[in-house]
């Protein structure tokens, strides 16, 4: 299988969509003449020409609302935010306009669309660049959720948010994008709600979604070195959630971790933690943790910025105190 | 003479003048949503209709000069006080009433109320309660309409208020960059809630707005339903030819409330009597229609019609059953299509 | 002590901080002329003059960015948003303004500045105008959030937010505006970060916060009847979060139930339960259940939206089911 | 002609010309920001400086330029490509420096980082990220300046890109209707990361933006300092007279990448090399200097007490700690004044 960067998984994904369909086009700022601030959409311009690969002015409520009329109106958009902070200025056409659009309409209008872009720190970009907008999005009904972790996974899950008929949130990760793995030249999709074991273990599971998933399989690592096996469950949407499969993984090891990018208040993590009390509370041998951003604004020096986003450390040491072995 | 590019003037309407058999329809479909909304109001005040509920009583030639400028094709996506708008597009009464009454007859199905009227069938794409958002809708749609070839042009509505929105302006900036062939229809009603337009705005001409983004634009009179059709011609055949997106701001007034609980205090003594005596869409086009030869029998034979249509609309929503309660679930997500 | 309704218990405390501090002015749409859209701001433009109470235009997102502005340079805003709804075109200013100036100024500029405005559903307003932003806010540091339930509390609170020296999010409700209770003349502060017993039980514990108080009240009412001693914990802020009142509570009854308006998904609501996981789990004798909205945008109609929105009858049910008596 | 209301055009310039005594300082500003900049440059290479990193070099003439015609009680509100801004407006190298190398002897005790400056001392109020938002808190801050009857001005800094946000636009229309003292200073450098000018708006002269809602406007040269000091000096002086808000549009340009990591293929062929040529504003105001007399003693002079502070900024921020790990905690909420 062809081994391909994260962000040319991306890439293929829309490519394959925008040869099936030609009513899927791509949006964005600096996505055409300039192959997309973080290179996604390199040479996409070129293939689908500037009516399908569209450079916007920096208006991202505007061309998110944009978006979500074309959708109505017959077309498949798919909107990168340049990062998702950016997003929240498009917040009001995301969650008033997108989400609801289908309900308020009785289902007259469907709004097929997608909007995509890194979500959630990078590096040394401070406060206003380093947000996490997981729980900002999966938050609201009428939205599909979407964060994947590695290559395979990004353009089996890509396609089918192109091809779902909701609105779609599609988390990338400026630290992703470099990542390599296998992907197929054969076409296939991923469905959404499919929860998927990324390493299996019998001691804990360690609960995530998206980047952290890495930060997860590195404390896996660590922890197995002490003695203790973690299983690292990747939820790889958010809405749908898989709940079976959290279930089922608590099932198993009766204690979880989990671990979330981003900041610790009603963020997806409590609701997973939740969710588990709710369901399973009976199997748990230890209550469930979490691992988040510490509560601050994130700050721009690397020696701060290293205290406020999680590491495997963070993990492991929760995984051991769940374990009862801290 | 300024040092910078002013767009021209509208070309002249593409339009020919009404004589009697033309206009008749157009007086007819003002009083229908006149008589429709006094229904609606009597079934407010009776708690028939609950929430919000924005009359468009005074501004209906506005809506049905559009509609006569229209192609069947053409979208329309607005805001909260659509009443007017829908039926002017084409949304039945009955659909349209039905939804007030939040009944499953209702063009939503009971589930958007007053300010989610929506009607797929006559190209009518809703009714939005945050103000000014609906202007990146239209423009979203316009863009489909410009890339699927269609030869339609969408109608974006909004208020005076709604001017001062970002979602308006990076609207325009968008729609005259991609030249897209949507023509923002700002209805200047003189207020927004109670607040009237000279305190909302340093410059109360709102197609003003376009300038700075270099976008053709025109303030019109709005209560003479044969000048916003000419009007709106010239505007919408120049989006349709590709020539790019115009702004046109429509003169208004309402003679309601802003919603139904609405004391009014904030209109200067005198104001609002004076506009229904001067400035009644209805009563403009019966003198004009008047003026054109029709015959008192003309003109109440269709009165009759429009009290048939609007006690028949408050009848069928009053007898339709509420929402079927799956439908609560049915609309969250749309399903694949089979 | 004077028995007053909620909309003037909460112009009492704006007038009241007016009077003390000439830099203290409130702006919004229709606060001045026409006395708020909801009446709270009666007769304020009389008093302070259209210098201090200010209509605004229909430019959330500009006003409350004046807004941050204004505090940053040395006056005191109580910005009106006329429903928390409109808040999501403003959701930049607020999150990434005003909450974070502080933090990457080093201290620098002080935001002293409080969002006010009715939150979540009031009736048959359908899905663009029933938005609980509750987790929206409360999910980021920088900021504090504050939901009174009775005219007492709504004074007490809303002068404390006037002058803390941070952004403070006060969420009210349209459906409590005509509540009326006691408000003593003379001026009383209610820090924030305390939670207060509505009621007292021994059975269970309703936490909760705002109007659901309210709910939860009656369902105790009701549960008393069947032998169900509930109290009722009133969170009355968000941030700061009164945690070891949560903690006592639970530690009391051992069991609990979070009563939350609005969507499930990463609410407040999963929050509380979260952190009782986290921090009380040993004292459970039963998995804390949510009570919330259902996952669906707002409908219309009065027979869906009744399906939607919590009621006390949700309420009971769900503390019976923690009772075992289900 | 319009038949609507142009605003008038801005009076002349309040100031008096300036001689080379008054000449000299600017162009040791303007040097003194180049070489800093060039300084940081050479750390971003050397990874001490990390993240984003937006230099300024070849617009220090706006910065500057602005600056004389300012008093220092006026407040400055900007963007992230503020380095330049901040200098001109009083923040030491030093502190600017250690600021992007994250150090805690930084302007924001290392918080902050080059898109966050901040330093009340000189009223230099920020450095923000979210293209356009800033231009709401600067009017916000204008507010409190006139309301304070503090006699200040706000000068509200932006980019061409960042002329297409809606909080721009509201911005206009609140400063407008409550007749703020802002000046919005639109530096065009004609290009938004890598998108030019035209390829993002319809009309390419952003002050035009402020027509909509009757806003004084100018569009600018900003390449020849005394210029920019003359026409924001009128700019500034109507705006502080309570006359309200004015835009002004600065035309210039950026030698540099948007960020650090940019190859700038955007740029037609040869424009870089010909705008070095014929726009640095370090060289044309050399150039008038000679003409005013300034003698090559004079200029080397200057050119080595740059070369001196900027080299001591590079050294002061290398030298220094680290931020406290305490600050992490300690900014998130002012605690209660004592
Ligand atoms: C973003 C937003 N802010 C505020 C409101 C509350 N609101 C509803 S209608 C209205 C006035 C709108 O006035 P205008 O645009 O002139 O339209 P009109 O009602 O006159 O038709 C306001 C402030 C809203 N719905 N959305
Ligand atoms: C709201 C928002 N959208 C996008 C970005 C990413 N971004 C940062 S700078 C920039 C270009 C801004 O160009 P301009 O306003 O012309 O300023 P310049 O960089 O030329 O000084 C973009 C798109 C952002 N920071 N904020
Ligand atoms: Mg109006
Ligand atoms: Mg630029």
């Amino acid at each position: 299988m062809p081994v391909i960067t994260m962000r040319e998984a991306l890439r293929q994904a829309m490519q394959e969509e925008m040869r099936r369909d030609p009513t899927v086009f791509l949006m964005g700022e600096e996505v055409a003449n300039s192959d997309g601030a973080y290179k996604v959409s390199q040479g996409m311009l070129d293939e689908f020409g500037p009516d399908r690969v569209v450079d916007t002015p920096i208006a991202e409520n505007g061309f998110a609302g944009l978006g979500v009329g074309a959708a109505m109106a017959g077309m498949r958009p798919i909107i990168e935010f340049m990062t998702f902070n950016f997003s929240l200025v498009a917040y009001d056409q995301v969650i008033n306009g997108a989400a609801k659009v289908y309900q308020m309409s009785a289902g007259q209008y469907r709004c097929p669309i997608v909007f995509r872009g890194p979500n959630g720190h990078a590096e040394n970009l401070a406060a206003q660049h380093s947000t996490s907008a997981d729980s900002l999005y999966a938050h609201f009904p009428g939205l599909k959720v979407v964060s994947p972790s590695t290559p395979y996974d990004a353009t089996g899950l890509l396609k089918t948010a192109i091809r779902d008929d909701n609105p779609v949130i599609f988390f990338e990760s400026e630290l992703m994008y470099a990542h390599k793995g296998e992907v197929p030249d054969a076409e296939y999709l991923i469905p959404f709600g499919q929860a998927e074991l990324k390493r299996d273990g019998t001691d804990v599971t360690l609960i995530t979604w998206g980047k952290p998933v890495h930060t997860c399989l590195a404390a896996a690592a660590q922890l197995e070195a002490e003695g203790i096996s973690a299983q690292v469950l990747d939820l790889r949407t958010l809405r749908p959630l898989d709940h079976d499969a959290i279930f089922n993984a608590v099932a198993k090891t009766h204690r979880a971790v989990v671990v979330q990018e981003g900041h610790l208040f009603a963020g997806v993590g409590a609701e997973i933690s939740a969710r588990i009390m709710e369901s399973a509370f009976d199997l748990l041998d230890a209550p469930v943790l979490r691992v988040t951003n510490r509560d601050v604004p994130q700050p721009y020096a690397t020696n701060l910025e290293k205290l406020v986003v999680i590491d495997s450390a963070r993990v492991a040491a929760a995984a051991r105190t769940v374990m009862g072995r801290s | 003479m300024p040092d910078f590019p002013l767009p021209p003037p509208l070309p002249a309407s593409p339009l020919p003048d009404l004589d009697k058999a033309g206009l008749l329809p157009l007086w007819e479909q003002m009083l229908t949503i006149r008589r429709v909304e006094e229904m609606a109001a009597k079934a407010y005040t009776e708690r028939k209709i609950l929430g919000f509920c924005h009359l468009y009583i005074g501004q209906e030639s506005v809506a049905v000069g559009a509609a006569a400028a229209c192609r069947p094709e053409d979208r329309w996506v607005t805001g909260y006080r659509e009443h007017g708008q829908a039926m002017a597009k084409g949304v039945p009464p009955r659909a349209m009433m039905a939804e007030l009454f939040g009944k499953r007859t209702g063009a939503a199905h009971g589930l958007g109320g007053s300010m989610h009227i929506f009607d797929q069938s006559v190209h009518f794409m809703g009714g939005y309660g945050i103000v000014g958002a609906q202007c990146a809708l239209g423009t979203g749609v316009a863009w489909s309409l410009k890339h699927l070839r269609t030869g339609a042009v969408c109608l974006t509505w909004f208020g005076d208020g709604a001017a001062n929105q970002g979602a308006f302006f990076e609207s325009m900036c968008l729609a005259q960059l991609y030249r897209l062939p949507v023509v923002f229809v700002c209805e200047n009603n003189l207020y927004a809630m109670g607040t009237s337009v000279e305190r909302s705005s340093a410059l109360t001409d709102m197609s003003l707005r376009g300038l700075g983004v270099g976008m053709m634009r025109e303030q019109i009179d709005g209560f003479d339903v044969e000048n916003v059709r000419h009007r709106m011609g010239a505007a919408i055949e120049y989006a349709r030819a590709g020539q790019g997106p115009v702004i046109v701001e429509v003169v208004t007034y309402r003679h309601r409330g802003h919603s139904m609980s609405d004391p009014a205090k904030y209109r200067k003594p005198g104001e609002l009597e004076e506009k229904k005596k001067s400035s009644d869409p209805t009563v403009i086009t019966e003198l004009r229609l008047r003026e054109l030869g029709a015959t008192e029998a003309e003109l109440a034979a269709i009165r009759e019609r429009v009290e048939v249509v609007a006690k028949d609309a408050y009848e069928f929503a009053d007898a339709s059953p509420p929402p079927d309660p799956a439908d609560l679930y049915r609309y969250t997500y749309a399903p694949a299509r089979t």
